[in-house]
């Protein structure tokens, strides 16, 4: 504990990216935060906490790059991202880890992974409020989360859950992002208002998405970065 | 070598066992070192000493002893060590284990029913197993 | 141990709907195939694994009915399916859970729940490989596994990951569906064949499946349920 | 009440235990019911009577005791017993309780920080303490 604190010591803002619900746009919206935040002149650290599933790597094409030691572990920069991800040790193989491994490696990254300075350490969390949120809850004191939910009925429902427990519990919710809409609905922006959270706006369902993936330049010039921009301004 | 970060915790530990017991002095800790991790014992110990450099641990004594790492399968519930693990790990795997030990679910199978579902019993990370006070 | 199996006993084929990714539409194709294998006079079950964010009583539009007692815990019937979920016991209200306890909750509802004769008992599972999954595979011996993603390289990548584990430890996998095709490409059907496995056919992304969630006769009326139809020929 | 499905299980439990023993006669068992769960022993004792009728374990007796439920948090280390549970339990909240232990996360919160982040430490499910045989 003591380590970790050390370590989290010299970030100033940690921006936990939850949803509850899997496939919303978490690791999309994530990643995309953190070139930008990069862009603009800050020193940005992403943390893929997706352990079955690590996608940061794959959206900012990280290639041949693994972290450097050196009294720590120092995470490779990725087009100015310094990114943290158990992916750099399994590669493409499966990782299958039951709850209190999954606790262990979260400890473990936290404990030997050394930031340094950084203005925005923003974490790609998974789906769910189990281990890893109960964790990030637990050992990262500075976490401010910030809510991605598409406008569906099922997604809603599941984020829901989510932020009532972040609001019991009072850690900083930043407030609801609405992705991937289609056509105009106002059940977000209602639903934010029953929990008493901001809405932030909505990221537009982009049809050429999926051709940016793995092309951070590429990425930076959609229509989503924009909207992701737009939200920026507002958090 | 993340050895240093090792060492870091290791020194914080102690400090705060210490801290908790009113001790005036730490004349020894013994360690443990589980054996998954492949820790190198020689980069421990210089960081150790370099970083309790004028600190209230720079006359403590290190005692490094070894755990043998044991697994257990969750399903077919077979215990085995290390040692007798049937697919060796190469350099890259090792590496990877050394670094988080939880990667053996990656790299590491029951030798008998081949189950990834197994847990680590013994021999997993670096402990303080005890200290050596004066009041 | 012994309790669970007995249980499980009169149930001829356990389906489990997985795919490590989350968002790519398990739940709706879990219960979409309930509602048509019942349809056919199967007698259907239907075990909502994702306690975090249970979807199929959202879709099924279970509303005011409870499992009923009697040496044990009887499913309610909707729409003919006997449907098991945390969610009759928490509600709306969030169940945070770590790993152990989802174990346990998992070895609780299948000691306790009495299916009685069933055909097809399907396990709408949660995105990852974690302690669900590895729990089906220790607990549910029966299991046959079928793979759902989207054609986005995210999904497809960590949907290998879990393929992979399953075909490295033998368990049956039925084939890949691709769900939420938006224009045609073979990537799916390409990484079915590399990874050996049968590839099922696809599921169009359906504009108008939003307004059919909680409407099991309009689901069953929907492009969406005549693709899934298709898919069961094969499988 | 799905008492009958737990004395199910603990039945199944006491002949596996009895065969890995050899036992020839059970003559009795000692039963632990956690109270976390909240079961009742009368419908319980009748379930296991029914049940056991022509089966080895027809004449065994049984000794039900029952074990205080504790809990600790994980996020400011806090034990605690159900009885002090501030937060007193409605009945549908015990009815979920009672039929899947694990949903007291939903219910219960640590008193002293609100965490609904703890482990049960004791007095979860019901189980088989020991049980006396004749070889
Ligand atoms: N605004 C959007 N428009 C179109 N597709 C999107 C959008 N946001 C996310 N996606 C797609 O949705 C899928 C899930 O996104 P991802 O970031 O992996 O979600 P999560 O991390 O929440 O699981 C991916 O295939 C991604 O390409
Ligand atoms: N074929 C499809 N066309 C359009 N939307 C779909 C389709 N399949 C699933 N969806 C939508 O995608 C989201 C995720 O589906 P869901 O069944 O909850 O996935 P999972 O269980 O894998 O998380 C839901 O909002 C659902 O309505
Ligand atoms: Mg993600
Ligand atoms: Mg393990
Ligand atoms: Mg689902
Ligand atoms: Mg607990
Ligand atoms: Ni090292
Ligand atoms: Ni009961
Ligand atoms: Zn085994
Ligand atoms: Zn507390």
């Amino acid at each position: 504990m003591a380590t970790i604190n050390k370590r989290l010591k010299d970030i100033k803002r940690v921006i936990v990216v939850v949803g509850g619900k899997g496939g919303v746009g978490k690791s999309l919206i994530a990643t995309t935060l953190s070139l930008v935040l990069s862009k603009r002149g800050h020193s940005v650290g992403l943390l893929d906490l997706d352990f079955h599933g690590p996608s940061c790597h794959t959206i900012l094409d990280a290639k041949g790059v693994m972290p450097t030691e050196g009294e720590g572990i120092i995470p490779p920069e990725i087009h100015g991202i310094k990114l943290m991800s158990v992916v750099y040790y399994v590669g493409e193989k499966p990782l299958p880890l039951r709850g209190t491994e999954i606790s262990n490696v979260f400890t473990e990254l936290l404990a030997i992974t050394k930031w340094g300075r950084t203005d925005y350490l923003i974490v790609d969390a998974p789906p769910g409020m189990g281990e890893e949120i109960l964790d990030v809850i637990r050992l990262m004191k500075k976490g401010e989360f910030l809510i991605v939910t598409t406008p569906s009925n099922l997604a809603l429902k599941t984020m829901s859950r989510l932020v009532k427990l972040l609001l019991e519990i009072r850690v900083p919710v930043l407030g609801i992002v609405e992705n991937m809409r289609i056509t105009k609905t106002k059940l977000t922006e209602e639903l934010a208002k029953g929990l008493d959270i901001k809405y932030l706006g909505y990221v537009s369902f982009d049809y050429n998405l999926e051709g940016c993936i793995s092309n951070p330049k590429k990425l930076l010039k959609t229509k989503f970065a924009d909207n992701v921009k737009n939200i920026l301004k507002v958090v | 070598m993340h050895e240093w970060a090792l060492a870091e915790g290791v020194i914080s530990t102690i400090l705060t066992v210490a801290k908790k017991k009113d001790a005036k002095e730490i004349t020894e800790a013994e360690i443990k070192i589980g054996c998954l991790q492949q820790i190198d014992e020689n980069i421990f110990t210089t960081a150790f000493r370099e970083l309790v450099k004028h600190t209230p641990l720079e006359k403590t004594k290190i005692k490094l002893k070894n755990e043998e790492a044991y697994f257990k399968c969750r399903t077919c519930e077979l215990e085995w060590n290390l040692t007798n693990t049937t697919n060796a790990l190469g350099r890259e795997e090792s590496e990877a284990i050394h670094f988080i030990p939880e990667l053996a679910h990656t790299f590491i199978r029951c030798p008998r029913c081949g189950s990834p579902d197994f847990a680590v019993t013994r021999g997993r990370g670096i402990w303080v197993e005890h200290i050596k006070i004066l009041k």
